[in-house]
């Protein structure tokens, strides 16, 4: 049963790729960042299949849990930086 | 009020302990009694930031209730069967996502909603934002005072907003009967109406 | 003049989370020898969870969480605690952070563990406020980010 | 192979196809807010089948619990996340791409 769960995440693996097209070539920051957002999401789940293929599920529900704080962290913090930079831009070009 | 806070602070006591001892799998004295202090340690650290916001919390719904006999408790029954129920919508909401990218033609019909909802204090606000966000059509753009604004990706009138069905469970979580919830509809539909 | 604008449901959201992220950090530190992770790895996420009210509340609103003015006294405290395990054991006779020598328990294999779960938990508090207050230090000059 | 692996690897093959869906959503959808539907949405409720899916082949055990916790962390921070960058985006002022403007230049809901 363990070996299957390598299909998936080699699968997961690729499916990756699909949202790291719009991180690099994304219009706008927030684009970039909605898929780094998707990215790590998809890293999580990676984890813990990785978590069950080498039968140490123990220790990588630890990692796939601050993985998914920093996840939010991270977004909640990109956003208030583009928020309170991009703001006052504008404020500086009227 | 000061009695409701004083529950509060052993609820949260209590779900941190029990967060504890289900991240530990260690139950012997000195584990358990690590988790204690650890507990008591972060609760201790929390508390001014929860007097200050449950106290203004307080005076919100006092207003609330004074203006518009809601009541504010949140009936823990309800609130489990609209976690079921709200599964059952991300499933919905995921396959309609899914039927409109897997498309050829994709079907979309972006729009804007902004409306009011009569919903008692900001933690019921912010249960229908996140929920907004989760079931199927629509996600919450921005949330000021009592006015959604709100993004829905295919037509706006089968999303359930606009009958007001989505706020309306929200509102059941705290009343019974909550009749009208939703009101000052506005749909914008294209650049030149914003 | 930019001022914080807040969001009520991040703001909220935030707030509930942040206490049980910081329990996890607490975790972390405390089962560094059974599971990933100790001292440095739990006081970046206290630091995280910190940082996170911070950036939903308000600058001025999470000081009610974590003052600003704690974040030099417990970052020399905690690196007392590390240091000061360290030199005890030197005092003791034995050498710098041997825990053996401590006598904290009757097993030396169980005297080692204590002084290693003391020497985590200093590195976990000097890493938390020394985190914290490089963010504070990075928003000095503005008014409320 | 048991019942509970079977519906393990039903779960999370669904799993994997919805997040092949939201990661292809973000690819062939207009603009930023509706590229956030295929995030709020459809990521989250591929990360709760999947682990679901792993607490069935796990069993009643206390991994299965904090996976349990995973889902609940997730499902709450998910959709905050996604309301934060909108709201951000928003107040910035990137604008809705709407179908009605698109009329005349480009067949409707042809735009890839």
């Amino acid at each position: 049963m363990h070996h299957n769960f390598v299909y998936f995440a080699v699968l997961l693996t690729i499916i990756i790729y699909v949202p790291f097209y719009r991180v690099v070539t994304g219009p706008t920051l927030y684009d970039r960042m909605l898929c780094a957002g998707s990215i790590a999401t998809n890293s999580m789940v990676i984890i813990l299949l990785v978590g069950f293929m080498f039968n140490r599920i123990d220790m990588f529900i630890d990692i796939a849990m601050a993985y998914a704080g920093l996840n939010f962290i991270g977004t909640i913090a990109f956003a208030k930086y583009l928020g309170s930079t991009l703001k006052s831009k504008k404020n500086h070009g009227n | 009020m000061k009695r409701a806070f004083t529950v509060h602070t052993v609820l949260q006591f209590i779900f941190l302990m029990v967060f504890w001892l289900l991240l530990s799998g260690h139950y012997d004295l000195f584990h358990i009694l690590m988790g204690v202090v650890s507990a008591l340690l972060v609760t201790a650290m929390n508390l001014r930031l929860r007097r200050f916001h449950f106290y203004r919390e307080e005076i919100q719904q006092v207003e609330a209730r004074l203006k518009r006999q809601f009541p504010v408790t949140l009936r823990p029954l309800r609130f489990l069967y609209y976690i079921v129920w709200l599964f059952w919508q991300i499933v919905v909401a995921s396959l309609q996502v899914a039927y409109a990218v897997l498309s050829p033609r994709m079907p979309i019909d972006p729009s804007l909603v902004i409306f009011k909802t009569r919903l008692p204090n900001t933690s019921a606000r912010v249960i229908l934002g996140n929920s907004i966000t989760l079931t199927p059509g629509t996600i919450t753009v921005q949330l000021r005072d009592d006015e959604f604004l709100v993004h829905a990706l295919m037509d706006v009138s089968a999303s359930g907003i606009l009958d007001g069905s989505l706020p309306g469970q929200v509102a059941r979580l705290y009343e019974k009967t909550p009749g009208q919830v939703v009101g000052n509809t506005t749909i914008i539909r294209s650049k030149r109406d914003m | 003049m930019k001022t914080h604008r807040s969001n009520p449901i991040v703001s909220l959201v935030s707030r509930m989370v942040s206490p049980f992220i910081m329990m996890f950090a607490l975790y972390v530190i405390f089962h560094g020898h059974y599971s990933p992770g100790g001292g440095f790895q739990g006081g970046t996420l206290i630091a995280a969870a910190i940082i996170l009210v911070r950036l939903s509340e308000g600058s001025d609103t999470a000081q009610l969480q974590f003052s600003r003015s704690w974040g030099t006294p417990l970052g020399s405290l905690g690196v007392l605690i590390y240091f000061g395990t360290g030199l005890a054991a030197v005092f003791m006779g034995g050498r710098f952070l041997d825990y053996a020598a401590l006598h904290l328990a009757h097993h030396a294999s169980m005297s080692r563990s204590y002084g290693i779960l003391l020497v985590e938990i200093g590195v976990g508090l000097a890493v938390t406020a020394i985190l914290v207050s490089i963010y504070d230090n990075l928003l000095e000059g503005e008014a409320d980010a | 192979m048991g019942i509970s692996s079977i519906i393990a690897v039903i779960l999370i093959s669904l799993g994997t196809f919805f997040m092949a869906v939201g990661s292809i959503g973000l690819i062939r959808l207009p603009d930023f807010y509706s590229r956030a539907h295929a995030q709020g949405k459809v990521d989250t409720l591929a990360l709760i089948l999947i682990i679901l899916g792993l607490m069935v082949y796990e069993g009643f055990t206390l991994n299965s619990v904090k996976l349990l916790l995973i889902v609940v962390f997730v499902a709450l921070t998910n959709p905050t996340g996604t309301n934060a960058l909108t709201n951000a985006a928003y107040r910035f002022g990137l604008r809705p791409w709407f179908k009605r403007d698109q009329r005349g230049q480009k067949k409707p809901g042809g735009r890839k």
